[in-house]
């Protein structure tokens, strides 16, 4: 029995006190990140000084250390340089001494040691390879991976269930670098159907932007659509024995309604919460396709960072991440109420 | 039968708290609903079990019956202090273990154990018979006189099962064997009070009997006390002293067994008995024909917002105005006969 | 401040068969980057010492690869990348550079901008460099004294360039007064503070240089300092036009003076360049503009590179650090792609120093010790081995620095597993005949210095030496633990594995930062082994005053080997990479000091 | 017999599996008239949903081997198309299940769900379908029907569940209605309840229930004539009176004695049944009840791996038992007597 709530409707409730957790959640990961990266290295023993020697050349004099301190405010309190960082997202910030100032225009995630540049349109230039990558690569896995769950499942035993849960087996096991190579010796060195796999903007070329996506697209998808494949068999499997599928035969419904009517749309209920928290983590699966694919997206940006030790790139990849992470759940909640009736309260 | 033991816990207690191993009074748990877009407020309670009062004497068996959401499990749960109460109070052996900490509760545990309705799920599949029956002995580290192994071997044999299956695993029993290994475990610790929520409910007609006379042969071996929770009111019948009769988590009626199902006094006890189905058919001209019983119409309210005053008023044929404004209180119409009614059934006549 | 940091490298040059090559050879026709080499087919090392596939046919694409972006910046003002100054000359001048040719010849500085090499004044401490009239921007506009004068007026921002060398703040003059008292405490008040700062206070603009006509530069230092060229023929002294300054983004397009100009350019992605319509060859006979495209492509897989490679989709792969293990096996093991490829000296050389002030290290016997008891082939073969690692080394400074002599005190070619009696001898002249305990530092994210610390362990503790391992990140190694003195003595750190590439190929552009006592500093110290030997320290002092190439040379001979005979370093190996180079490639070489091939003057057929 | 509506022979439906070949059916044959009630009694594992399963053809798409004859209105259902059976499904045959949450599809509205079951066998439109199962919501009890209809199934109360399941079978008018378990999930008042409605609704649409369930009470009350299953196999069948009067399986026998009973004090000691129900995958030879028989040594004698006929121990009245009739009287009397003295032994211990 629902308790038939009084207004505001409650998905609306609901949703806004997602948001409102998930802006809490962004400035608890944002802290817990800052932490991580300006005062660890502090508790570590790890002095200013040391910390901006390391954004110098070699043989760094005492008076550039201090030049960079001060222009990256490293000298200043934590809190405080928390407190500008989060000034800096809703306001932008200025750097650098002197008159002649770095301008980073909101919203300012930081400044790039290395590359003295600010971060934000750094990785908003490598979000349309990611989204290009990942959109693709999502809707491959996700159509493939569900159809293959459900004929396997409808199958089971068969040699289509055998061969193909074989096969998912291996997605699931073998690493994107591994299947990535092998897919760019094959097809882009011995036969050259997918050349030079190169990004070109949608805009641009629509055509080219698909073929040279295709190989990355594959591979990424790959391994998501072996996992929703098993998922999916899985889910079916379980949901075909429930009992409201007996009810509906018992109907007298036609298989087929029954199987996509009843069946599938219940399977598909976990197969979207899953979903939504994959595209969320996607990060991960991209940043190992980009790396393999040479492709200009966020998860080559996340790896040059992280081999640079840039502080400020790791810190605006971190937090764009679990900004994705967070929406994506909302949006898994969200899809979830309209889904499930049962959620909505 | 058995000799009248104290029935209620309040100031009518029969003998004194001193007799009773187990005493409630005023027993309440209240879940809170909360509601708000940032801060949650607590909107109202859900009242599970609302100033719940009875005793069991040692060696007696309570039966607590009433349907789905009357507060029968949460009371049991409350006994056993898996969930804090939220007012009134609990003596065990006179002792108030109403808000023991758990730590302090540790060794109680010895003493209060609770059989669960479903032997499938809460038996640990990874486990052997012998693993789960002595888990209980190692965890309070008690030390046994042969050891744990011959320990539990005893306790297998003593609830019927097979000594020799010590190294089995739960899923090579049948349901019935499955509860007798939970109650073995629960016996493992010679508790004195043991709390079992619908012990027989899942288990096929011809096993039912098996437990329950284990139940009631153990009872007469070991002289243990039982607080039985059933839905099934032929069960109830069969294995306790006492009954009390729940509702939307206040007790309505509170008797002796024979007392109580030979003459029910409140009004949902009466229907309550008489939609139970009986194993005799009823014929006229070789036709079948429908039984006689009270039907009560709709479902039992939401516990969230229940009825004013007498909680029963909304379904009850004989409700008056004052069922809507005064609640009843649970009193002693006739010696050991507790009822929370302003117009009792069967007063007339006597009872036995 | 002088090498270019990390692997990034592959500094100088010449193969051991270009040591052997005399000196001098086509001396002053520094210009002959097609023609003035002598010419060759393809062949296993061809490269190392002449032009492949010379030819000034025009056209075509020609594409780099890198596996990561460009390591610093393309800011001639702001990188200390060897790769980087070799490609900086597709897009900038400097005052002057190394010649283009092959060979110990491309070790020679030669004018680039300016008309001839800088004329020396005032006992040493006013340097004059006339520059060619007739250069212009890649917008037409004619490049004057006042804009490498600029140039050298940014270096002193350290907080918008930070990562190229710090020559020039200090070695010009003083500001004045207040600073020249500053600069003696380490500090920088009363300093010029860069032109930001500078031109919207007061516009009083750097005292050290002047421009007394639109041709003229003229440098004043505190003291006289002889390898003043060399720090001119860094990319920082190429012409910056004051109003196209764009600060920190000046990277994104450096405004061209050499054949090639940015036409895009997205960091750590791509950058695209095109013909400057503006060049003028004759101007500029270190430089070619032969294709009429160069894009370089970056974070490309590093198998992927190799890949493009070898199938000619890219025919350069940017650092110039030698192929991947896969691709060398292929390449080494294939006659025909082997004659494709080089295999030259970097001019890194790795080695580790055993430090003076460490117990029982402070014994020169105890230095000794380990410098026979090590395995110096597996140390190589930490390193990679011959093709990829380099050679066994055994003196302080590789071959490709100019003056440098074979010698091999410790038996390191000799007896290259180790001389375990000599070992124990010096550890019973140290008072130590059982062994004793030290710690070995290293860069735990760097493999090769992991495998090299390991294989350490096991040689020394062949002589009872017991090594404690000691990895620390790269980014922090010489900020916060090996080049810091304290933590050093603290915890009993001896050994310390590091490299280096000089910033110019002689001995003071070698030795000074990792040998001179005056160069031992509390934090981000160079000299990791704490050598303050005076004998050392006033060789290289005498290098600012002297002129005479056969003296200089003399010196640098006699520093490596009173450093060897301090026992301080324990050289690994002289750095070597494996190139490969494509079939269309035409004039290609390795220009010596870079270790790499020559990039201005590439072309395809 | 007139007016035969279903006509099951020999109905077998086998299993294959890798353990072996489970019988889960084996030999079953029962006539159903219209307006009667069947009532299908057994322990879980004894083939009566197998059975209820295999009527409505169910069995389709699984391994199942079906043989025997099952005629519906005198159409063999057994080897007909699954298209055929199909059509038969929901329109002339329907059923309910034992649990109606997880027998409700949580993600579509109880009208919608209704009205899928009136589409799929009538050429209306939507809105039709919707206005009928409205209606027919209305006619199971439901109040204002018109917005619980566009209720999803957890907005309603267990009670009101089964009234939706049932207002669904109806939905196409069936002839014959399957019950399986229909009140093991409901309280004791929603119980009656639910047997009140399919009482009326029987009375109003003259069809033929089937009623499976392994309460006694239940099909007491319902069940004109009633079939006792046992590991796949006909035990018992006869009418209600009959069978619940004078029981001829000492299954029967047993289930009654196993049975707590709210309506008699006699049995104060249950007698259980011995063991546990056997395995389907090996049931025991002969008699497949004879592990747990006391009566197993008297097999008149047949041997003791005969399986036994099923024999007329009265008019219209088959049990399947080695028996003797003298037998059967003289050890059903003995029974009763002994159920008697194992309540006085009790008592007298109780007192003592």
């Amino acid at each position: 029995m629902t308790a038939r709530a009084p207004a505001p409707h409650p998905v609306i409730t609901f949703i806004v006190r997602r948001l409102i957790a998930t802006v809490f959640l962004l400035i608890v990961v944002s802290m817990i990140t800052f932490a991580i990266f300006f005062l660890l290295p502090r508790l570590a023993g790890q002095t200013t000084r040391g910390l901006a020697s390391q954004y110098i050349g070699r043989n760094p004099t005492p008076a550039a250390v201090h030049a960079i301190e001060q222009q990256l405010g490293l000298d200043a309190p934590l809190p405080v340089q928390y407190g500008r960082f989060l000034r800096g997202i809703v306001l932008g910030e200025h750097f650098n001494a002197g008159t002649s100032k770095a301008y980073c225009p909101p919203p300012c995630f930081g400044y790039s040691f290395k590359n003295q540049q600010p971060v934000w349109p750094m990785m908003v230039s490598g979000l349309p390879v990611t989204i290009s990558l990942a959109a693709g690569a999502a809707i491959l896995w996700l159509v493939g991976g569900v159809a293959i769950g459900v004929i396997s499942a409808l199958r089971r035993g068969t040699l289509f269930d055998r061969f193909s849960m074989g096969v998912a087996l291996a997605g699931v096991s073998l690493p994107i670098f591994f299947t990535g190579l092998i897919a760019l010796e094959l097809f882009s060195y011995k036969w050259p159907i997918f050349p030079n796999v190169q990004f070109v903007p949608f805009t641009q070329n629509p055509l080219l932007w698909a073929r040279n996506l295709v190989l990355p697209w594959i591979v990424l998808a790959f391994l998501y659509a072996a996992l929703y494949a098993r998922l999916t068999r899985a889910g079916m499997l379980e949901t075909m024995s429930e009992d409201y599928i007996r009810t509906a035969r018992a109907k007298g419904l036609p298989e087929r309604t029954v199987i996509f009517k009843h069946g599938l749309r219940a399977a598909l209920t976990p197969i979207v919460t899953i979903f939504g928290m994959d595209i969320g983590l996607l990060l991960g699966g991209a940043i190992l396709t980009e790396v393999t694919f040479s492709l200009h997206g966020l998860g080559l940006f996340t790896v040059e960072a992280i081999q640079n030790q840039d502080l400020p790139e790791i810190l605006g990849v971190t937090l764009l991440a679990a900004f994705f992470i967070v929406i994506a759940n909302l949006v898994v909640d969200v899809l979830y109420a309209v889904v499930d009736p049962r959620v909505r309260r | 039968m058995s000799t009248p033991v104290s029935t209620a816990g309040t100031a009518g207690a029969i003998g004194g708290a001193g007799d009773a191993l187990l005493e409630v009074t005023g027993l309440t748990k209240h879940f809170p609903i909360t509601r708000g877009i940032i801060f949650r407020q607590k909107v109202g309670a859900v009242q599970a079990v609302d100033q719940v009062d009875f005793s069991v004497a040692p060696g007696q068996t309570l039966g607590l019956v009433g349907e789905s959401g009357c507060g029968k499990t949460t009371t049991g749960r409350l006994l056993t202090r898996l969930l804090e109460p939220t007012g009134g109070r609990i003596m065990f052996e006179g002792r108030d273990i109403t808000h023991l900490s758990m730590g302090k509760m540790r060794p109680l545990r010895r003493d209060i154990q609770m059989i669960f309705q479903d032997p499938y799920s809460s038996l640990n599949p990874r486990h052997t018979v012998g693993g789960i029956v002595g888990a209980p002995l190692r965890l309070q580290k008690v030390k046994t006189e042969k050891g744990i192994k011959a320990t539990v071997q005893e306790l297998l044999e003593l609830v019927g099962l097979n000594p020799e299956h010590y190294n089995r695993y739960p899923h090579e029993f049948s349901g019935g064997q499955r509860q007798r290994i939970g109650i073995a475990r629960t016996l493992a610790l010679r508790p004195k009070l043991i709390v079992a929520d619908e012990p027989v409910s899942a288990l096929d007609v011809s096993i039912q009997a098996q437990v329950i006379n284990l139940l009631e042969d153990l009872q007469n071996e070991l002289g243990l006390t039982y607080v039985v929770i059933a839905h099934d009111l032929s069960v109830v019948r069969h294995i306790s002293d006492h009954v009390a009769v729940m509702y939307l988590g206040k007790i309505v009626e509170l008797a002796g067994r024979d007392q109580l199902y030979a003459a029910p006094r409140h009004p949902y006890t009466v229907a309550l008995m008489s939609a139970v189905p009986v194993p005799a058919p009823v014929r006229v001209d070789g036709r079948r024909q429908r039984r006689e019983r009270i039907r009560l119409s709709g479902d039992v309210p939401s516990p969230l917002n229940p009825p004013p005053a007498c909680r029963f008023h909304t379904r009850c044929w004989k409700a008056q105005e004052v069922c809507r404004t005064q609640e009843p209180p649970l009193t002693e119409l006739i010696p050991g006969h507790r009822v929370a009614c302003h117009f009792p059934e069967n007063t007339a006549a006597s009872a036995e | 401040m002088r090498t270019r940091k990390t692997i990034g490298l592959a500094a100088i040059g010449a193969a051991a068969a270009l040591a052997l090559a005399a000196c001098g050879g086509s001396g002053g026709s520094g210009g002959s980057g097609g023609g003035g080499g002598t010419a060759t087919k393809a062949s296993f090392n061809a490269g190392v010492t002449h032009v492949v596939n010379p030819s000034n046919h025009k056209g075509g694409t020609l594409n780099f690869a890198s596996s990561s972006g460009i390591p610093d910046s393309a800011d001639p003002g702001n990188t200390y990348y060897a790769q980087m100054w070799n490609l900086t000359r597709l897009y900038a001048m400097p005052l002057m550079t190394y010649a283009s040719c092959p060979g110990p010849c491309g070790l020679k500085v030669v004018p680039d901008l300016a008309t001839g090499p800088g004329v020396v004044s005032n006992n040493g401490l006013t340097w004059t460099y006339h520059i060619q009239p007739n250069v212009h921007f890649e917008d037409g506009t004619l490049v004057t004294s006042q804009d490498v004068k600029y140039a050298v007026e940014r270096t002193f921002d350290r907080s918008k360039f930070p990562l190229g060398p710090g020559y020039y703040p200090s070695l010009l003059a003083p500001q004045n007064a207040t600073c020249a008292k500053a600069m003696a405490a380490g500090k920088t008040t009363g300093c010029y503070p860069g032109p930001y700062v500078d031109r919207s206070k007061n516009l009083m603009g750097l005292n050290a240089v002047q421009t007394p006509n639109s041709t003229t530069v003229v440098f004043h230092l505190a003291k006289p300092f002889a390898d003043f060229n060399y720090v001119t023929a860094i990319p920082q002294s190429a012409p910056v036009p004051p109003n196209k300054d764009t600060g920190a983004n000046y990277q994104l397009h450096p405004i061209s003076t050499g054949p090639y100009m940015f036409q895009s350019y997205q960091i750590n992605k791509q950058l695209t360049m095109v013909p400057n319509p503006h060049w003028n060859p004759a101007t500029d006979p270190n430089a070619k503009q032969l294709p009429s495209k160069i894009v370089l492509t970056f974070n490309v897989n590093p198998n992927d590179v190799d890949n493009r490679l070898l199938a000619g989709d890219i025919q350069v792969d940017l650092p110039g650090t030698g192929v991947q293990a896969a691709a060398r096996t292929k390449i080494l093991t294939s006659n025909s792609l082997k004659a494709q490829s080089d295999n030259p000296v970097s001019g890194f050389e790795w080695f580790m120093t055993l430090n003076n002030k460490v117990p029982p290290m402070n014994n020169i016997h105890c230095r000794m010790a380990v410098e026979y008891a090590a395995n110096k082939t597996n140390n190589q073969t930490a390193y990679g081995g011959p093709y990829a690692g380099g050679t066994i080394g055994s003196t302080a400074a590789p071959p490709n620095v100019v003056g440098q002599k074979h010698f091999d005190l410790y038996e390191a070619t000799t007896k290259s597993q180790g001389d375990l009696t000599k070992a124990k001898q010096q550890l019973q002249a140290c008072g130590h005949p059982n062994g004793f305990s030290t710690g070995i530092t290293y860069r735990s994210d760097r493999p090769k210095e992991v495998s090299v610390a390991q294989a350490m362990q096991a040689a020394l503790a062949r002589v009872g030496i017991k090594l404690t391992l000691h990895g620390f990140p790269t980014a922090s190694y010489t900020s916060n633990f090996a080049g810091v003195p304290n933590y050093v003595h603290s915890h009993d750190l001896g050994i310390t594995v590091y490299g280096w590439a000089p910033d110019w190929p002689d001995g003071y552009g070698e030795f000074y930062y990792i040998a001179d006592g005056a160069a031992i500093s509390p934090v981000g110290n160079t000299n990791l082994g704490e050598l303050n030997d005076p004998l050392v320290n006033s060789l290289l002092g005498k290098f600012a005053t002297e002129n005479s190439a056969t003296v200089r040379n003399s010196y640098t001979s006699q520093i490596d080997m009173q450093i060897m005979k301090d026992a301080a370093f324990l050289p690994i190996v002289y750095a070597k990479a494996l190139l490969y180079r494509p079939s269309n490639l035409t004039n290609v070489y390795v220009q010596p000091f870079y270790g790499m091939y020559n990039y201005a003057v590439l072309g395809l057929k | 017999m007139p007016d035969t509506l279903l006509d099951v022979a020999d109905l077998r439906i086998h299993f294959p599996t890798s353990d072996g070949l489970v019988k889960a059916v084996d030999g079953i044959s029962f006539s159903l008239e219209r307006g009667q009630t069947l009532g299908i009694v057994g322990e879980s594992g004894s083939g009566k949903s197998v059975t209820s399963l295999g009527i409505m053809g169910l069995h389709h798409g699984t391994n199942a081997q079906i043989t025997g004859h099952i005629k519906l209105d005198g159409e063999e259902l057994v080897g007909a198309t699954p298209g055929r059976v199909r059509e038969l499904r929901g329109s002339k045959m329907a059923m309910i299940f034992q649990d109606p949450l997880s027998s409700l599809h949580p993600y579509y509205t109880i009208g919608a769900q209704i009205a899928e079951a009136y589409l799929v066998h009538n050429q209306v439109g939507k809105k039709v379908a919707h206005k009928h199962a409205i209606d027919l919501l209305g006619r199971v009890g439901i109040p204002q029907p018109a917005s619980r209809a566009d209720d999803y199934p957890h907005q309603f109360s267990g009670g009101m569940r089964q009234r939706a399941m049932i207002a669904m079978a109806l939905s196409c008018d069936p002839e014959l209605l399957i019950a399986d378990e229909p009140t093991t999930a409901l309280d004791v008042t929603v119980q009656a309840q639910i047997l009140d409605l399919i009482w009326d609704l029987q009375q109003e649409y003259h069809s033929a229930v089937i009623i499976i369930t392994h309460d006694l009470g239940v099909v007491a009350e319902l069940s004109d004539d009633i079939l006792v299953m046992y590991a796949g196999r006909m035990a018992e069948y006869g009418s209600a009176e009959d069978t619940f009067d004078q029981p001829g399986h000492p299954y029967t026998w047993g289930l009654l004695a196993s049975m707590p009973r709210i309506d008699e004090a006699r049995l104060e000691r249950l007698v259980p049944i011995k063991g546990t129900p056997p395995s389907l995958i090996n049931v025991p030879s002969g008699c497949a009840f004879h592990p747990r028989c006391r009566y197993a040594g008297f097999t008149g004698g047949r041997s003791q791996t005969e399986v036994p006929e099923l024999r007329e121990v009265s008019p219209g009245h088959l049990a399947a038992c080695h028996l003797t009739g003298d037998q059967r009287r003289k050890f059903r009397t003995e029974l009763v007597l002994e159920e008697t003295e194992a309540s006085t032994a009790r008592m007298t211990q109780g007192e003592a």
